[in-house]
């Protein structure tokens, strides 16, 4: 059991995994059941200041919290840093806006099946973007060690390859086994956006279908935004205590927005609108289309309605519930 | 592309468990369990436990992975069964492969710091190549793709060579399996652990083999001719399992 | 940050946390969805040998798997261990048998609220029984580590304590604050004995209400016997898949045992039969009584079944499904 | 017993988090949430999240815990709350307490292979007193329960007092908060961190505070002399919070 030959990852660790500051934090941050409806505006103004590093829940395309990433663009957020975590549509919204110049990257740039972001590539092959290399699951145990209270978590991902060498990560011993494990500091988000199926005014919220990390991201970050398909009694919450996913202490802001996860999928409620998250792709092969394109359905709507309305309305998104219901 | 899915699908025996992503693994997953192996238990990194695909999901995390699945969770509950060996198989792609299996799916330039074209990144790829037992890597063959060394360790192979895998500290017995490329089917060599020729397809040749990686390929006395699908998995194929042709091409 | 003055645990590590191990082992466990259904008498027969380490589901004297536990004495078993995690009623049932030699211990020897267990005391206070101390988080993180497939998992608990001193945890600087922490290394059963609400034939199981570390002892466990209140139907399962807990490739055996957890508490079913509890407190008071008690109750019962015949039956269930609805 | 649960129950003010045991902690949380402090949040070890308690639990664990509750969880995520911060007070008894504030639940004895007795050990105490910002103790006081050195020290006060706690890696600023007895009430002193006089509770004297300890408790020059009980809090306490008596006696 030696400690010789212990790699560590020459990425720069953009958030401190130090659990005593963020105890500090949660300790004194209200625990009150109060009313937490707002508007989309107003916690974005209120919660995203520019360098403010930003968690996304969701998987890229799937339960994403749309609404809260055009008004980070609407309101020219500057400066921010955030987690990639299979980040497809979501960074390339993020993208659009150029509104960050770090990212601690798992997924970035692609929209798996469908393809690359022109656009977000562009960013990133620009070089005034800061990069730290992670996986998916590496990304994952950071926000599980914060939501946990502990500064890392070992795991046996990312040793031996460039992703852990462009990581923040340090290889350790095992102090019972002896052998190499990969150490991944905890992720302490400053917020995170998180879209829920149902949600009270105190932000107790439910989720179907699968969690990603959202359980944990909402655990980890100092102030929780959450948009909601529909707001429901604070009953209905005590009715069945066993899907309660996130707490409401965790949770700063409650913003009702139905269909809050187009052009994404909401598991259960509306599938994916395929052709119009094929029109940005096809728009960011031309800058000046794609600026065109962003001016019109982020830039100058004034709020999430209005873009639905131009993309369809509630025509398209019936569509895409018969779709969600294979009908 | 349908001799290449229905290689894949065979090598997914009955009782396995296999993490995949959208596409051609999915096809492979499907078609597999419609034939040889009904009890094939599939999961999506992204949280979907073993569900009765009704069509070939876009995301790995969209509402089709968990179409009456057997449970939803977590992407860290996911990798931790990968973690703690539960997981037989995993299938993987990338920009480029090496001659041990490393993958690049990160970047293509020599300064990480401006790449010449910047690609996804890791997603679940390092992951599940050091957690499950066994990658599965399906590839079109040529020069481009098949490297010396490739840009941008994203994913582990056999890292160097030899015993490096499991001397960085990944779990022992893991690593690199098949790879099925549009020419042929290759393994590793078991000391080395060089790729190397398994069964070459119907009308290709050792010269294609070569003429398409920048590597050296090790051939061996004895390879096989890769088996053409049958009937009966090509009928299931396009009737079941992709009908609107979004893997196997539309005709 | 040194590495000066880290502390280890002088308790005994019954249970190896070698992941290599584990993970050959879960390799070669079949994971065929193929009928389950067996007997409380065969599957104790089959999966517990003696020496073997047990972990026993629930909570002490909630959702216990109380016709496992049974079976074990009525067979003699020998020499196991077992973790007592909040172990009450399940630790009483293994000490009238004097099932075992060894503990991992969290909580033992007492009920909670209603007193401590005289019999479980005097094996305890024998010196015949190797005890290693821990706490329950300690105890549940060790689950956990098992169920995640690392070696160990750092932790802020049990530090600068005798409980420490006399565990087998060790302290660690973590690798990026250089702060102390205590790791307690993965812990993988032999066998699980787990009752749930509901199962399927091939093991996917529901539970209600808390889960208290079943979750990741079915993970953690090379064995898993689950006994459930009802078999459902498979299809059950897959209407919800955000209700399942354990997934059916944990599981060895399944068997109906309708009001299982008597007497103790099964959430939203019945509550615990203190009546019946508070007469085995007080018949360990005389060990000629508590051994005509335990031979009545246990040993000359051929089943589960005539255990609940002999305190009240049908009847008595009623009373306390009654009770616990707050009627 | 009613004094000393409404003392506690004054400690616990709106919107803090609490993780209670059964009967007296219990009790305290729910008078507390009755008068003064509707946002109590009320976390079981178990599970357990925030119930509209309809009645006292008999286990930490039973169905009563999450009676409509927020949320039922695993004894790991509550555990991993009180580790992040977020838990306020947690409420402990033991057999032995020292005057740092040491728990001994674990035996008595010298010898720990063959203790004279032998208690449940920590259960989730070691735990709480660990993570928890603030540490109370209900407990009665006589000299076999307030000692020199505790047999065993199951859970962490102040430990040798000091900064010793810090030193040993527990979480900055956590530690023993108040020690609610049949005689008063005591806090600790901010640099020895030895337990020290609060409040005396009406009818007792220093002489009862004295003799009840086998270490010295200190004596500061200004203490209090404990508020009893108000009818409020009394009729609450009776008749909404234990009408029968389990905790504060039946009448």
């Amino acid at each position: 059991m030696s400690t010789k030959n212990l790699q560590t990852g020459q990425g720069e660790l953009f958030m401190s995994p130090n659990v005593e500051d963020a105890r500090a934090f949660f300790h004194q941050k209200k625990k009150l059941m109060t009313n937490k409806l707002t508007s989309v505006k107003e916690a974005v103004e209120r919660y995203i200041h520019n360098g403010d590093y930003l968690a996304i829940g969701g998987f890229g395309g799937v339960r994403i919290p749309t609404s809260l990433l055009h008004e980070v663009i609407r309101q020219q957020k500057k400066n921010l840093g955030f987690s990639g975590h299979v980040a497809t549509h979501d960074c390339q919204i993020l993208s659009a806006g150029e509104c960050f110049n770090r990212c601690d990257a798992a997924y970035i740039v692609g929209l798996e099946a469908r393809g690359l972001s022109t656009n977000a590539r562009r960013l990133f092959e620009s070089g005034t973007i800061q990069v730290t290399e992670w996986s998916n699951a590496a990304l994952s145990w950071r926000f599980k060690a914060a939501a946990m209270g502990v500064p890392f978590l070992p795991c046996r991902s990312m040793l031996g390859t460039d992703t852990f060498k462009y990581s923040a990560a340090k290889e350790i011993e095992c102090p019972f086994t002896g052998q190499k494990l990969l150490a991944v500091p905890a992720l302490f988000p400053d917020v995170a956006f998180i879209h829920v199926h149902r949600a009270d005014i105190y932000g107790n919220c439910q989720i179907d279908g699968i969690l990603v990390a959202d359980d944990d991201i909402a655990k980890a970050s100092k102030h929780v935004i959450i948009t909601t398909e529909k707001i429901i009694d604070h009953e209905e919450i005590r009715r069945e205590p066993g899907k309660t996913i996130i707490p409401f202490w965790c949770v700063d802001a409650v913003i009702e927005v139905p269909f809050g996860s187009y052009p994404g999928n909401m598991p259960g409620e509306y599938y994916s609108d395929e052709e119009h998250l094929a029109e940005w792709l096809k728009k960011e092969k031309n800058p000046e289309e794609f600026a065109a394109f962003i001016r019109k359905n982020i830039l100058e709507t004034k709020d999430f309605y209005e873009y639905l309305q131009l993309n369809g309305g509630i025509q398209k998104i019936q569509k895409l519930h018969q779709t969600e219901h294979l009908l | 592309m349908e001799l290449m899915v229905t290689i894949a699908s065979r090598n997914l025996e009955d009782g396995a468990v296999v993490v995949v992503g959208t596409g051609v693994p999915c096809a492979a997953a499907m078609l597999a369990q419609m034939t040889q192996s009904p009890n094939l238990t599939i999961l999506f990194e992204a949280g979907g436990i073993a569900p009765l695909l009704p069509s070939m999901p876009i995301s790995v995390g969209d509402s089709r992975t968990t179409y009456k699945g057997l449970k939803s969770t977590s992407m860290a509950e996911i990798m931790e069964f990968c973690q703690a060996g539960i997981v037989d198989y995993c299938f993987l792609g990338g920009a480029q492969i090496d001659q041990y299996g490393n993958l690049n799916s990160t970047m293509i330039g020599t300064d990480y710091n401006k790449p010449i074209t910047r690609f996804p990144g890791s997603g679940g790829a390092n992951d599940l190549a050091s957690l499950c037992w066994k990658t599965m890597v399906v590839t079109p063959q040529n020069q481009k793709r098949f490297v010396k060394k490739v840009d941008f360790v994203t994913t582990p192979g056999y890292l160097q060579g030899g015993n490096s895998r499991t001397e960085a500290g990944l779990p022992v017995n893991t690593g690199p399996y098949k790879v099925i490329t549009d020419i042929g089917v290759y393994g590793y060599h078991p000391e080395t652990r060089q790729m190397m020729l398994l069964s070459l397809h119907p009308g290709k040749t050792l010269d294609d083999v070569k003429n398409n990686a920048e590597f050296e390929i090790l051939i061996p006395e004895k390879y096989e001719i890769t088996e053409e699908p049958t009937d009966f998995e090509l009928k299931i194929l396009r009737e079941k399992v992709d009908p609107n042709g979004l893997v196997i091409g539309r005709k």
